[in-house]
C-alpha cells in the first residue's frame, strides 16, 4: 500500500473542502468544509507518520482535534450570537463593510 | 520528564508561563471585580505584562533550548516577546476607557488580551511546527472574540465571523503544510528539518509545497496579498483599541514563525521562494499602498496601511537564502516591526480619541480642524503619518533605510526601487489626513483620555527620539539576530 | 495487498462521494450527515494506518462530539437551508475552475514523485505497539508535554470565547 | 570632543540654535503673536549673527572641510553612520545666504501672517535647522535626513497659510521631491553598501566607483536635486508651490529650498561621481539651456506676478546649472555666486511682490498699472531688484551670469560655445518679461481707481529690502570677498574631476 | 607748441580720472537723499555742476596728455578674478577716452543747464513737479554710466558702461511713464530700446567670450598685443559680434528702430543721449578695437556697408516725419551711419571727427527743437487757460511740424541757432559739419566706392529733409493758433543753444586740413591712423549735393507750398511731397513699415509663442494633463482599478460605457461587489494556487 495513495486521497478530500469554502454560503457548511480540510490533513499526517514509523504525526492529529474543538466552540457561538442579531447565517449577508 | 526538568523548561520561558497563569488567575478575580470597578482588572492585566516584560528582561543573553528543542530561548524570541508585552500594555492603555465609552467593558477583554499575547510570545519562541500551529491558535482565537467583543454591534460581530472563518481557512492550510513538509522530512522540528535536507534525506520538492502552504497561512496572520482581504473588513469593524493591538500583535507573531521558519529551516529553497516572496512582496506593497489612496474611513485607510507595511516587512525575507545578508534583513525586519509598532499606536491612539459611539468620527473629513483645535494630537497624529510615510528624522525613516539597505545588499535593487516608490505613493494618502487636520476647518471633538493621551504622547515623542537616536535599537535588533542566526 | 488496496479504495471512494455531497446538498443537516459519514471513514483509514488511538479520537471528538454540535446549532437555529438566490454568480464556476488546476498541479506532484524511485515508498510492517494509545501517551506527557499544555489553554480560550460570545450581556 | 566643544562648535550652534527659538516659542501663549513674532526675529537674527562668528573663523585659503564635527552615530552591523558636519568653500556662502534670508522673512510676515502666528513661526525656524543642516552635513545619512526635513515645514507653509488653491500645491510640492529624493535614497544606500561607508569625503578620497556605476548613482542623485533645483521639465511643481506659498516661504523656497538642489549637485555629483559628470555635462547643460529659454519664455506670458518670477527661477538655476556643469573655475564659481544672487534678488522679488498682495489681494498685473506715480520708493526699489534680477551690469545678477556665461564657453567638458551662446539669449528674454512685468506694474497711467490710495512702503518693509539692496549693490561692484571665499575649494574640486575624468579630454 | 611744453614739464592729473565717474555718482547721491529738501533749483545746479565737474576733469586729464600723450591706466580695485579671468575695475586714460569724456561731460554740462530750464516748465506741463528732481538724478546716472563706458581699460568695464546707460535711457525715454500712445507709448518705446539694445549687448558680451577664450584677457593693451596670434576666423567672429552691438547701440541696421521711438523721452535727453553721446558708444567701440577691425578686413567692409546703408536709409525716413524730434532722430541714425562707415574703412579720425561735431550740431538741433516745442507749449497753455476750451487740449501735437510754420519771426534766438546747426549737419561751408563730413566722404571715395555713392546719396537727402524742417517750422505763416502765439524761451534755454550753435560753428577748426590737430591728438592712441589730404573735388561735390538738396527744399516746401494753399482746404495735402511722389511718399511715413515688419516677423510670433508655451505646453500639457491626467488621474486610475472589485464607482462606470445592451448585464456584474468572505477566500486560494503553479512550473 503505497503511502501516495494516502497522499493523493487526502489532496482530494482538501480541495473539496476548500471549494466548500469558496461556494457555499452557509457559515455553517463552510465551517464544516474547514472541517473537512483539516481532516484532509490529519489523513495525511497519520499516513506520512506511519511512513517515517514515528508518532509525531499522530501526535500533531491529536493536536489539530483539539484545535478543532476549541475552533467549533469559538465558531459556533460566534454564529449563533450572529443569528441572533441578523436572523441569518448566510455569509453573504455580512457584507456591510466594503470599500 | 522529570518535575525537576519540568521546571528547569518552565523557567526558560518563564514570561510565558507568567503570562498565561496570570490571564487564568485574573479570570478567576474578575469574578470578583464589581462591573464598575473594571480597572482593576485592567490594571492587574497590565501589572501582569510588566512582571513578564520584567522576567523576559532578564532573559537577556540566554540562548537555550527547551522543551526538547520546541523551544528557543534566544535574543530573537526575547526581542519579539518584549515587543509583544510591550504592545500588550498598550492595549490595555489604549482600552479601559474606551470600552466604557463603548460599555463593552467586560474583564473578560484582558483575559484574552493576555491569552493571545502568551500565544504571540510562545510563537516567538517556538521551534517546532506543531508549536508554531498551536500559537497561531492561541494567538488567533481570542483575537477572533475580541474582534466580536462589541456585540451585538453588527460590525463588529461581522468583523469576528469573517475574521474567524477565513482565519480558519487559513490554519487549514498551515496545517495541511505542515502535514507535507512533514511528509517530505518525517520530522516537525525546524532544527531537525533543516539537518534532514542537510543530510539529504529530504524531498525538496515536497517540502517546497508545504513551506508554500504554511507561507499563505502565515501570510494570512500578517495580511500580505492577496490572503489580506480580511484585513480592512475586520479593523474597520473590530473595536478600535482591538483593531490597534491586532495590527501589531497579529504581524509580530506571523512575521516571527515566518522569520523563524524560513530562515532557520528553508534556507536550501531559497530558488523556489526569493522569487515567491518578492512577488508577494511586491503586490502586497503596491495593492496596499494604492488602494489605501481610495479611503475614507480612517480605520481602513489604516488597515490598508498597515497591508503595505506588511509588504515593507516583507521586503526583508527576500534575500532570506543569502547567509550574509540575512543577518542585517532579520534584524531589519526586527527593527522595522518595533517601528511599526511605534507609529501604529501613535496613529491609533489618536484615532481612538476621535471615535465617537456608533463608528462616527472614523471618517477621515472628520479630522478636519485637528490642528488648531488639538494641536498635540494633530502633531502626534502627523508625526506617525510622516514616519509611515518614511520622512525623517522619524523611527519609519530609520526602519525603511535599514530594510532597503538589506534589500539591496541583496541584490534587489529594482525592489527597493519599488519599495521606494510606493513610499512615494503613500504620501499622498498620509498626507491626505495632514491635509484634514491642519488645512481643512473643522470642528472636531476628542474624548477626554489621559492613558490614551500618554500612549500617543509616548509614541510620538519616541517616533522622533529614537528616530534620532536610533543606536540602541538598532544594536538591539542586530544582537537579537546575531544571537538566534548566525 | 490486493485486499487492502481493494479496501482502501472502496473506502476512499466513499470518502470521496460523501465530501463531495456535503459540499453539493442544499440542506446544511444532510451536509452534516454526509460529514460525518466522511469523518467514520477517515477513522477507519486511521486503524488501517495503525493508529487506533486516533481512529478512536476521531469517532468520538469528531463525529461524535463536534458533528453533533454541528447538527445541534443547526437545528437550533433552523438554518437548514438558506434562500435560493444566489448572490455572486461568477463564484462558484471560479471556484471550481481554481479547485481543479489545485488538484492537477497536486497531481503532477505526486505524479513526479511517483516516477521518483525512493520517495515515499510503501509502509513497512508494524512495529510491535505503533500507535498504541500507551504509546502516545507516553510521548504527549514526555516529549510533547509543553503542546498538550497549550492546547489545554487552548480549550480554556475557546471556553471563554464562546460565553463572552453568547452570553447576555444583562445589567 | 568634550561635550562643550561640542556644543560650542560654530557649525552645531548655526545649525542648530533656531531650535532654541523653537523652544521658547512652544512656551508662549499662542494669543502672545507679537512675542512669538519677535522671539522668532531674535533667535534667526542671532543664529545670522552665529554664522558671521563662524565666517571669521573660515580659513577662505584652506580648501578643504573646516571647523569639522565628525563624531560615531549608528555604527553597528556594517552600518558606519557619523554624524559629520563641515564646512568648505563651496557651502559656506549657501548657509550664510540661509541664515540671512530667514530674518528677513520673518520680518516680512509681521503683517502678512495674522493667524496661527505660532505654528508659522516654529514650523519657519525648523525650517531654518533643516536648511542649514542640509548644506553643513557631509554624511550622507544625515544630508538626507535634514534634507527630507525640509520638506515638512515647507509643507506646512505653503498647506496652512497659503493661497486659495493651497493643498494641491503642498501635496503636489511634497510629492514631487519626494519623488526625486527616495531615488537619491537608493542610492545613498548602494554608496553606503559598496564603499562601507556614508562619509562623503571618505567616499571621494576612496573614489573607486567605476564609470558605469556611476553613471546610474549619478542619475539617482540627480533625480532629487533635479527636481528641486527644477530642471526643465520637472519644474511643474514649481510654480504651485510658488503661487500658492505665503511671501515669506516663497522667498525662502525660491532663496534657499532651490539651492539645495544646485547644491546638492555641487557636492554630491560632481564630487563624488566626477566621471559621471564629464559624460554628462552635456546633457544637463542640454537641460539647463532649455530651461533658461523655456523658462523665460514662459515668464513672459504670465499675468499672475508671482508665476512669473516663479518660472524666472526655472531660467534662472537654469543659468546655475550650466556655470556648474562647465567643470571650470569660471562656471563654478559662478554657478556658486549665481545660487546666491538668485537668493538674494528673486527672494526681494517675491518680497517686493508680497507687499503688494498685501495691499491689493491680487496678483493678477492687470489690475495694477502706474504704481510708480502711487508708490515711488517702492517702484524704485523693485526698479534695482528688477534690474538685478535681469542681469545688469553693475548688480549682483551680471556677476554671476558672465562669469557662468563665460565658463560655460570655454568650457572642455561641454566642448562647445553654443551652450553658452544659447544661454545668453536668455538674458535678453530676461529682459523681455522682466520689463513686462516692471511695465505692467508701474509704468503706464493709474487706471484703477483702488491703486491711487495705495500707500508706500513703511519703515518695515524698507527694513527688510535694504539688506537685500546692498547685497545686490556690493556683489555687483565688488564680488571678490564672495569669490575669494569659495575660490580655492572650488578649485581643488574641478582639479579633483580633472585628475578623475578629463585626462582624455583635448 | 607751448601748451605742450608746458604740459609735459607741468602735473599729471591722470589720477584724477575715477572723479569722471565718482562726482556724477555723488551729484546723484546728493540729490537722492538730499533733494526732497532742496529747492528745485538747488538739485538742478549740483546735477549741473557735478557734470560741469566731471568736465573740468576731463580737460585737466586732455592737459596732462598734451604732456604724457601715451596716457596711463589707472586701476582702482579688483572686480572679478577667478583663476585666469581677472578683470578690474580700471580706467584707461588715452586721448580716444579723453576726447570722449571731453564730449560727454562738455555737450552734458550744456545740456545739464539747458534742463533746468526746460524740465522746470516740463513738469508742469505734465503735471508732476515732483519728477524734476528724478530727471537729474537720471542724468547724473547716466553721465557716469557713459563715463565707464569710455573710461574703462577692459572690455568687460567697458560692457557695464555699455549696459548702464542703456538702462538710463531706458529710464528717461520712459519719463512720462503714463504719457504717449494710450498711456504706455512711452513705456513701450523705453522697453522697445531696452530689448533691441540687450539683443546688441547679447552680440557684444558673446564677443567677449571669444575674446577671453582666445586672448585670455579681456584687458585692451593684451588683446591687442596678441591680435597676430590669433586666428583671423576668431577675429573675425569677435569683431562681427562686436557690429552687432554697436548695431544695437548706435542703431544700425537693423536695430535702429528704438531710436525713433525713444524720442518719447524728454528733448534734452534726447539731445545727450540720442544724439550726442550714447549712440556715438558704437563708433567709440569699433575705433576703441582698431586693431582687431584692421587685422579683419571683411570685418570692415561689412561695418561699412552697414553704415553706408544705414546713412541712405534712414535718410530717406527722414524726409517723410512730421514730427520735429522724429525728423532729427533718423537725420541722427544717418549720421551714425556716416561715422560707423567712417571707422569701417579704418577712417578712425574722420569718424571721431564727425562724432565730436556731430554732438555739438545735433545736441544743438535737438535742444533748438525742444525750445521751440517749449515755445509752442507754452503758448498752448496759455491759450488753453485763457479761452478755458483750447485746441482740443491733448489731441493737440506739440511736436507736428504741420502745426507750425512762421516762427523765424517770434522765436529768432532759437531760429538763428537752428539755422546753424542745420548748416552745419548739411554741410555747408564753413559750418562744422562741413569739415568733418568732407572727410569722411574723402575716405570713403578713395577707399570703398559704392558706400561712397550712399553717401553721397544720404547728403543730398540731408540737405533736403533739413531744408523741408526749416521751411515748415521757422517760414511761412502759422498754422495753428499755439504756433502764433509762441514766444522766445529764456535766457537759460537760449544760452546753452548759443554756445553749442558757436562750436558747430567753428568745430571744424580741430581738424583743419592740412593741420590735422586732432588726428595727430588721436594718433597717440589710434596708432594706424594718417592724415589725409584735403581734396577740393571731393569738397565741391559734397557742396553742390548739399546745395541742390536744399533748393529741392525750397521749391517744394516755399514755391510749391504756397500754390497748394490756394486749393481748398479739403484737397490740400499736408505735404507737397505727398502729391508728387504718393505712394512713396506714405512708405516713407511709415517708415518702409519696418517696425511692422518686425512685429510679423519676429515680435508677434515671439509673444504667439510664448503664450502657447505658456498656455499650452507649460500649462495646459505639462502642467495640468501631464500631471494632473498622466501622473494623477492614472494613479488614481490604478488605485480604483485595484480595488476595482469593490468600488461600485468603477464598475457603474464600467456598465455606462458599454451602453444600453449590457445595461442588464451590469445588474449582475455589480454583484460583484464584495464584503463577501467568499471571495475573500477565493483570493486567498488563488494565492495558493498561483504558488504552487509557479512552484511545480519553475
Amino acid at each position: 500500500m503505497p503511502v501516495i495513495s494516502y497522499f493523493i486521497l487526502s489532496a482530494i478530500l482538501f480541495t473539496i473542502g476548500a471549494l466548500g469554502v469558496l461556494i457555499r454560503r452557509n457559515a455553517i457548511v463552510i465551517f464544516m468544509s474547514v472541517e473537512l480540510m483539516l481532516n484532509a490533513a490529519n489523513l495525511a499526517f497519520v499516513a506520512f507518520s506511519r511512513l517515517y514509523d514515528t508518532l509525531s504525526g499522530q501526535v500533531f492529529v491529536f493536536f489539530v482535534i483539539t484545535v478543532a474543538a476549541a475552533e467549533v466552540a469559538v465558531g459556533l457561538a460566534l454564529i449563533v450570537a450572529i443569528f441572533r442579531t441578523k436572523q441569518s447565517i448566510d455569509v453573504d449577508d455580512m457584507s456591510s463593510l466594503k470599500r | 520528564m522529570t518535575l525537576a526538568e519540568l521546571a528547569a523548561n518552565l523557567a526558560k520561558i518563564l514570561p510565558l508561563v507568567v503570562v498565561i497563569l496570570w490571564a487564568c488567575v485574573l479570570l478567576l478575580v474578575d469574578l470578583f471585580v464589581p462591573k464598575e470597578r473594571k480597572a482593576w482588572t485592567a490594571i492587574l492585566a497590565a501589572v501582569g505584562m510588566i512582571v513578564a516584560l520584567g522576567l523576559s528582561i532578564t532573559q537577556t543573553g540566554m540562548n537555550s533550548e527547551a522543551f526538547g528543542g520546541m523551544i528557543i530561548v534566544d535574543g530573537f524570541a526575547q526581542f519579539l516577546t518584549i515587543l509583544v508585552l510591550g504592545s500588550g500594555l498598550v492595549a490595555v492603555m489604549l482600552s479601559y476607557d474606551y470600552l466604557t465609552r463603548l460599555d463593552i467593558q467586560r474583564g473578560e477583554y484582558y483575559v484574552l488580551l493576555m491569552f493571545s499575547i502568551s500565544g504571540m510570545i510562545l510563537m516567538a519562541l517556538a521551534a517546532d511546527l506543531i508549536v508554531i500551529f498551536l500559537a497561531l491558535e492561541l494567538l488567533s482565537i481570542p483575537l477572533y472574540v475580541l474582534a466580536g467583543f462589541a456585540r451585538p454591534r453588527p460590525e463588529s460581530e461581522e468583523a469576528a465571523i469573517k475574521y474567524f472563518l477565513l482565519g480558519a481557512f487559513a490554519s487549514g492550510f498551515v496545517v495541511y503544510g505542515v502535514a507535507i513538509v512533514f511528509g517530505a522530512s518525517g520530522q516537525t522540528g525546524l532544527n531537525n528539518i533543516f539537518q534532514g535536507i542537510q543530510g539529504g534525506s529530504v524531498d525538496l520538492a515536497l517540502l517546497a509545497v508545504g513551506a508554500a502552504l504554511i507561507l499563505v497561512g502565515l501570510g494570512f496572520k500578517v495580511a500580505a496579498v492577496p490572503f489580506h482581504m480580511w484585513t480592512p473588513d475586520v479593523y474597520e469593524g473590530a473595536p478600535s483599541s482591538v483593531t490597534a493591538f491586532m495590527a501589531v500583535g497579529a504581524k509580530i507573531g506571523g512575521f516571527a514563525a515566518l522569520l523563524r521558519i524560513f530562515v532557520s529551516s528553508f534556507g536550501v529553497l531559497a530558488v523556489d521562494f526569493t522569487a515567491v516572496l518578492w512577488g508577494l512582496a511586491v503586490l502586497t506593497i503596491i495593492l496596499g499602498n494604492v488602494v489605501a489612496i481610495a479611503q475614507k474611513n480612517i480605520k481602513r485607510m489604516l488597515a490598508y496601511s498597515s497591508i503595505a507595511q506588511a509588504g515593507f516587512i516583507l521586503m526583508a525575507l527576500v534575500p532570506y537564502g543569502q547567509e550574509d545578508v540575512i543577518g542585517d534583513a532579520v534584524a531589519a525586519a526586527l527593527f522595522y516591526l518595533l517601528a511599526y509598532a511605534f507609529m501604529n499606536f501613535a496613529a491609533w491612539a489618536v484615532v481612538i480619541t476621535l471615535e465617537k459611539a456608533e463608528g462616527k468620527g472614523l471618517a477621515i473629513e472628520d479630522y478636519a480642524g485637528m490642528g488648531r483645535k488639538y494641536p498635540i494630537l494633530a502633531a502626534i497624529m502627523t508625526i506617525a503619518m510622516l514616519s509611515f510615510t518614511g520622512v525623517p528624522p522619524t523611527l519609519g525613516f530609520v526602519g525603511k533605510f535599514y530594510l532597503f539597505r538589506a534589500v539591496i545588499d541583496g541584490g534587489f535593487v529594482g525592489l527597493a526601487l519599488i519599495g521606494v516608490l510606493t513610499s512615494l505613493v503613500s504620501a499622498y494618502y498620509y498626507l491626505r489626513v495632514v491635509v484634514n487636520m491642519y488645512m481643512r476647518p473643522g470642528e472636531p471633538v476628542v474624548q477626554r483620555d489621559n492613558w490614551v493621551y500618554l500612549t500617543a504622547a509616548v509614541a510620538g515623542i519616541g517616533i522622533i527620539v529614537l528616530g534620532i537616536f536610533s543606536l540602541p535599537l538598532l544594536t538591539w535588533a542586530a544582537r537579537a539576530t546575531m544571537s538566534a542566526f548566525s | 495487498m490486493t485486499s487492502d488496496y481493494l479496501l482502501f479504495m472502496v473506502l476512499a471512494i466513499v470518502a470521496v462521494a460523501s465530501a463531495l455531497s456535503m459540499l453539493f446538498s442544499r440542506n446544511a443537516v444532510y451536509s452534516a450527515l454526509f460529514l460525518i459519514i466522511n469523518f467514520g471513514t477517515i477513522a477507519v483509514f486511521y486503524l488501517l494506518l495503525g493508529s487506533p488511538f486516533l481512529a478512536m479520537a476521531q469517532i468520538t471528538v469528531y463525529a461524535g462530539a463536534i458533528m453533533v454540535l454541528f447538527l445541534f446549532v443547526i437545528m437550533l437555529l433552523g438554518a437548514e437551508q438558506l434562500r435560493k438566490e444566489q448572490t455572486l454568480i461568477w463564484q462558484q464556476p471560479v471556484a471550481i475552475i481554481l479547485g481543479l488546476i489545485l488538484l492537477l498541479e497536486t497531481g503532477y506532484i505526486i505524479y513526479s514523485l511517483a516516477i521518483q524511485e525512493g520517495v515515499l515508498p510503501s509502509f513497512n510492517t508494524f512495529l510491535s505497539d505503533y500507535g498504541s494509545p500507551t504509546a502516545i501517551g507516553t510521548l504527549l506527557f514526555n516529549e510533547y508535554l509543553l503542546p498538550f499544555e497549550i492546547t489545554s489553554v487552548l480549550l480554556l480560550v475557546a471556553m471563554i470565547g464562546a460565553i463572552v460570545l453568547t452570553k447576555d450581556q444583562k445589567r | 570632543m568634550n561635550f562643550l566643544d561640542f556644543l560650542l562648535n560654530p557649525l552645531n550652534l548655526v545649525t542648530f540654535f533656531p531650535l532654541v527659538g523653537v523652544l521658547v516659542i512652544l512656551f508662549i501663549n499662542r494669543e502672545n503673536s507679537n512675542a512669538i513674532r519677535w522671539i522668532a526675529l531674535i533667535a534667526s537674527t542671532l543664529t545670522f549673527g552665529i554664522s558671521l562668528w563662524m565666517l571669521v573663523q573660515f580659513n577662505p585659503a584652506d580648501p578643504d572641510l573646516q571647523m569639522v564635527v565628525n563624531i560615531p552615530w549608528i555604527q553597528v552591523a556594517g552600518w558606519e553612520i557619523s554624524y559629520f558636519l563641515g564646512i568648505d568653500g563651496l557651502s559656506i556662502l549657501l548657509v550664510l545666504l540661509t541664515t540671512f534670508l530667514t530674518p528677513i522673512s520673518i520680518l516680512s510676515t509681521w503683517t502678512a501672517v495674522e493667524e496661527r502666528v505660532k505654528e508659522f513661526m516654529l514650523f519657519f525656524l525648523l525650517l531654518e535647522v533643516g536648511m542649514v543642516g542640509v548644506f553643513l552635513s557631509l554624511d550622507l545619512f544625515l544630508f538626507y535626513i535634514f534634507w527630507e526635513f525640509t520638506l515638512v515645514p515647507m509643507y506646512f507653509l505653503i498647506g496652512i497659510w497659503g493661497g486659495p488653491n493651497r493643498v494641491y500645491a503642498a501635496i503636489k510640492f511634497f510629492l514631487y521631491t519626494m519623488a526625486g529624493s527616495i531615488m537619491m535614497l537608493l542610492a545613498i544606500l548602494w554608496l553606503g553598501i559598496s564603499q562601507g561607508t556614508f562619509s562623503v569625503p571618505e567616499i571621494i578620497a576612496a573614489g573607486v566607483i567605476p564609470g558605469d556605476i556611476q553613471l546610474w548613482l549619478f542619475l539617482a542623485f540627480a533625480a532629487a536635486f533635479a527636481i528641486k533645483v527644477p530642471m526643465w521639465p520637472l519644474h511643474s511643481w514649481l510654480p504651485d508651490a510658488h503661487v500658492e506659498a505665503p511671501t515669506a516661504g516663497s522667498v525662502i523656497l525660491a532663496g534657499v529650498l532651490l539651492k539645495m538642489g544646485t547644491y546638492g549637485f555641487l557636492r554630491f555629483n560632481l564630487s563624488m561621481f566626477p566621471e559621471a559628470s564629464v559624460r554628462l555635462a552635456p546633457w544637463i547643460a542640454v537641460l539647463a539651456v532649455i530651461g533658461i529659454i523655456y523658462g523665460a519664455m514662459v515668464s513672459y506670458a504670465q499675468k499672475d506676478v508671482k508665476k512669473l518670477v516663479a518660472y524666472s527661477s526655472v531660467s534662472h538655476l537654469g543659468f546655475v546649472m550650466l556655470g556648474l556643469f562647465a567643470i571650470n573655475l569660471q562656471g563654478i564659481e559662478g554657478g556658486i555666486l549665481q545660487m546666491i544672487n538668485h537668493g538674494i534678488s528673486t527672494g526681494a522679488l517675491f518680497l517686493v511682490v508680497g507687499m503688494i498682495y498685501e495691499r491689493r489681494h491680487t496678483r493678477d498685473m492687470d489690475s495694477f498699472g502706474g504704481l510708480w506715480k502711487v508708490m515711488p520708493v517702492y517702484a524704485v526699489l523693485t526698479l534695482i531688484v528688477t534690474l538685478s534680477s535681469m542681469g545688469l551690469p553693475g548688480l549682483n545678477g551680471f556677476v554671476g551670469e558672465f562669469t557662468i556665461l563665460l565658463g560655460a564657453f570655454g568650457s572642455k567638458v561641454l566642448n562647445t560655445p553654443w551652450f553658452a551662446a544659447l544661454a545668453a539669449v536668455g538674458i535678453i528674454l530676461a529682459a523681455v518679461y522682466l520689463l513686462y512685468m516692471f511695465q505692467k506694474l508701474f509704468l503706464g497711467p493709474v487706471d484703477k481707481e483702488e491703486n491711487r490710495v495705495l500707500l508706500d512702503m513703511n519703515l518695515r518693509e524698507i527694513v527688510t529690502l535694504v539688506p537685500l539692496l546692498i547685497f545686490i549693490f556690493w556683489i555687483g561692484l565688488y564680488p571678490s570677498p564672495f569669490f575669494n571665499l569659495m575660490e580655492a575649494s572650488v578649485a581643488k574640486l574641478v582639479e579633483n574631476i580633472q585628475v578623475a575624468a578629463m585626462a582624455g579630454l583635448p | 607748441m607751448f601748451l605742450s611744453e608746458a604740459a609735459s614739464s607741468g602735473p599729471e592729473f591722470f589720477y584724477l580720472v575715477p572723479l569722471v565717474v565718482l562726482i556724477p555718482v555723488i551729484g546723484l547721491l546728493i540729490n537722492i537723499i538730499f533733494g526732497k529738501w532742496m529747492g528745485e533749483k538747488a538739485v538742478g545746479w549740483i546735477a549741473s555742476a557735478a557734470a560741469g565737474l566731471a568736465f573740468l576733469v576731463a580737460v585737466l586729464l586732455g592737459y596732462s596728455l598734451i604732456g604724457h600723450p601715451e596716457g596711463a591706466v589707472v586701476p582702482l580695485a579688483e572686480w572679478i578674478s577667478i583663476g585666469e579671468f581677472n578683470v578690474a575695475w580700471a580706467f584707461q586714460v588715452d586721448t580716444l577716452s579723453v576726447t570722449m569724456m571731453l564730449v560727454v561731460a562738455g555737450v552734458g554740462a550744456l545740456i545739464h543747464i539747458y534742463s533746468i530750464g526746460y524740465m522746470h516748465d516740463d513738469v508742469r506741463f505734465n503735471n508732476d513737479p515732483g519728477r524734476y528732481r528724478r530727471f537729474f538724478v537720471y542724468m547724473n546716472l547716466f553721465i557716469a554710466a557713459m563715463m565707464i563706458l569710455v573710461s574703462a581699460d577692459n572690455y568687460l568695464m567697458l560692457f557695464v558702461g555699455w549696459e548702464g546707460v542703456g538702462l538710463c535711457s531706458y529710464l528717461l525715454i520712459g519719463f512720462w511713464f503714463e504719457k504717449g500712445e494710450d498711456g504706455i507709448g512711452n513705456a513701450l518705446a523705453a522697453k522697445k530700446a531696452f530689448v533691441t539694445n540687450r539683443i546688441g549687448d547679447f552680440g557684444l558680451m558673446i564677443a567677449i567670450f571669444i575674446m577671453f577664450w582666445a586672448f585670455g584677457s579681456l584687458n585692451f593693451e593684451e588683446v591687442f598685443a596678441q591680435t597676430s596670434q590669433v586666428a583671423e576666423t576668431v577675429i573675425l567672429a569677435i569683431t562681427l559680434l562686436m557690429l552687432v552691438g554697436v548695431a544695437g547701440k548706435s542703431a544700425q541696421i537693423p536695430l535702429y528702430v528704438w531710436l525713433p521711438d525713444a524720442m518719447a523721452g524728454p528733448t534734452p535727453v534726447s539731445a545727450l543721449i540720442h544724439a550726442a553721446t550714447m549712440v556715438t558708444a558704437g563708433v567709440y567701440l569699433i575705433t576703441r578695437s582698431f586693431p582687431l577691425y584692421n587685422s579683419a578686413p571683411q570685418a570692415q567692409f561689412i561695418v561699412a556697408m552697414v553704415g553706408g546703408l544705414t546713412a541712405f536709409f534712414a535718410a530717406t525716413i527722414a524726409v517723410g516725419q512730421f514730427d520735429i524730434k522724429k525728423v532729427l532722430a533718423y537725420s541722427t541714425i544717418s549720421q551714425l551711419g556716416f561715422m560707423v562707415a567712417a571707422v569701417g574703412i579704418g577712417a578712425y579720425a574722420a569718424g571721431m571727427f564727425h562724432l565730436v561735431t556731430h554732438a555739438f550740431f545735433k545736441a544743438l538741433l535737438f535742444l533748438g527743437a525742444g525750445s521751440v516745442i517749449l515755445g509752442i507749449e507754452h503758448a498752448h497753455h496759455h491759450l488753453e487757460h485763457g479761452e478755458h476750451e483750447g485746441e482740443g487740449g491733448s489731441e493737440f501735437d506739440p511736436q507736428d511740424m504741420r502745426n507750425m510754420g512762421g516762427l523765424r519771426t517770434r522765436m529768432k534766438t532759437t531760429f538763428w541757432v537752428y539755422i546753424i546747426g542745420s548748416l552745419a549737419l548739411i554741410g555747408i561751408f564753413p559750418f562744422a559739419g562741413f569739415w568733418s563730413k568732407d572727410e569722411i566722404l574723402l575716405e570713403q571715395q578713395m577707399l570703398d566706392p559704392p558706400v561712397y555713392g550712399l553717401l553721397l546719396a544720404a547728403a543730398i537727402l540731408t540737405a533736403f529733409y533739413m531744408g523741408r524742417q526749416l521751411l515748415m517750422v521757422f517760414f511761412g505763416k502759422p498754422r495753428s493758433e499755439a504756433t502764433a502765439h509762441a514766444k522766445e524761451n529764456r535766457a537759460i534755454i537760449t544760452f546753452p543753444l548759443i554756445l553749442l550753435a558757436f562750436f558747430s560753428a567753428i568745430g571744424g577748426i580741430l581738424n583743419l586740413p592740412r593741420i590735422h590737430t586732432f588726428t595727430d591728438w588721436l594718433e597717440h592712441t589710434v596708432t594706424t591712423i594718417h592724415p589725409v589730404e584735403f581734396s577740393f573735388l571731393t569738397a565741391v561735390v559734397a557742396s553742390i549735393v548739399a546745395l541742390s538738396g536744399l533748393v529741392f527744399a525750397w521749391f517744394i516746401y516755399d514755391r510749391r507750398y504756397k500754390k497748394q494753399q490756394e486749393l481748398p482746404a479739403e484737397k490740400r495735402p499736408d505735404d507737397p511731397l505727398r502729391q508728387i511722389f504718393g505712394p512713396i511718399f506714405t512708405a516713407l511715413e511709415n517708415k518702409w513699415w519696418v517696425d511692422e515688419l518686425y512685429w510679423v516677423l519676429f515680435i508677434n510670433p515671439y509673444i504667439k509663442f510664448s503664450y502657447f508655451m505658456a498656455d499650452v505646453i507649460d500649462w495646459r500639457f505639462w502642467h495640468d494633463w501631464f500631471h494632473d491626467s498622466v501622473i494623477v488621474r492614472s494613479y488614481n486610475g490604478l488605485a480604483r482599478f485595484l480595488s476595482g472589485p469593490f468600488d461600485l464607482g468603477v464598475i457603474d462606470g464600467i456598465a455606462n460605457g458599454l451602453g444600453r445592451v449590457t445595461v442588464r448585464f451590469a445588474g449582475s456584474l455589480r454583484m460583484i461587489q464584495t464584503g463577501f468572505v467568499r471571495n475573500y477566500a477565493l483570493s486567498v486560494f488563488l494565492g495558493v494556487v498561483i504558488i504552487i503553479g509557479y512552484l511545480i512550473l519553475r
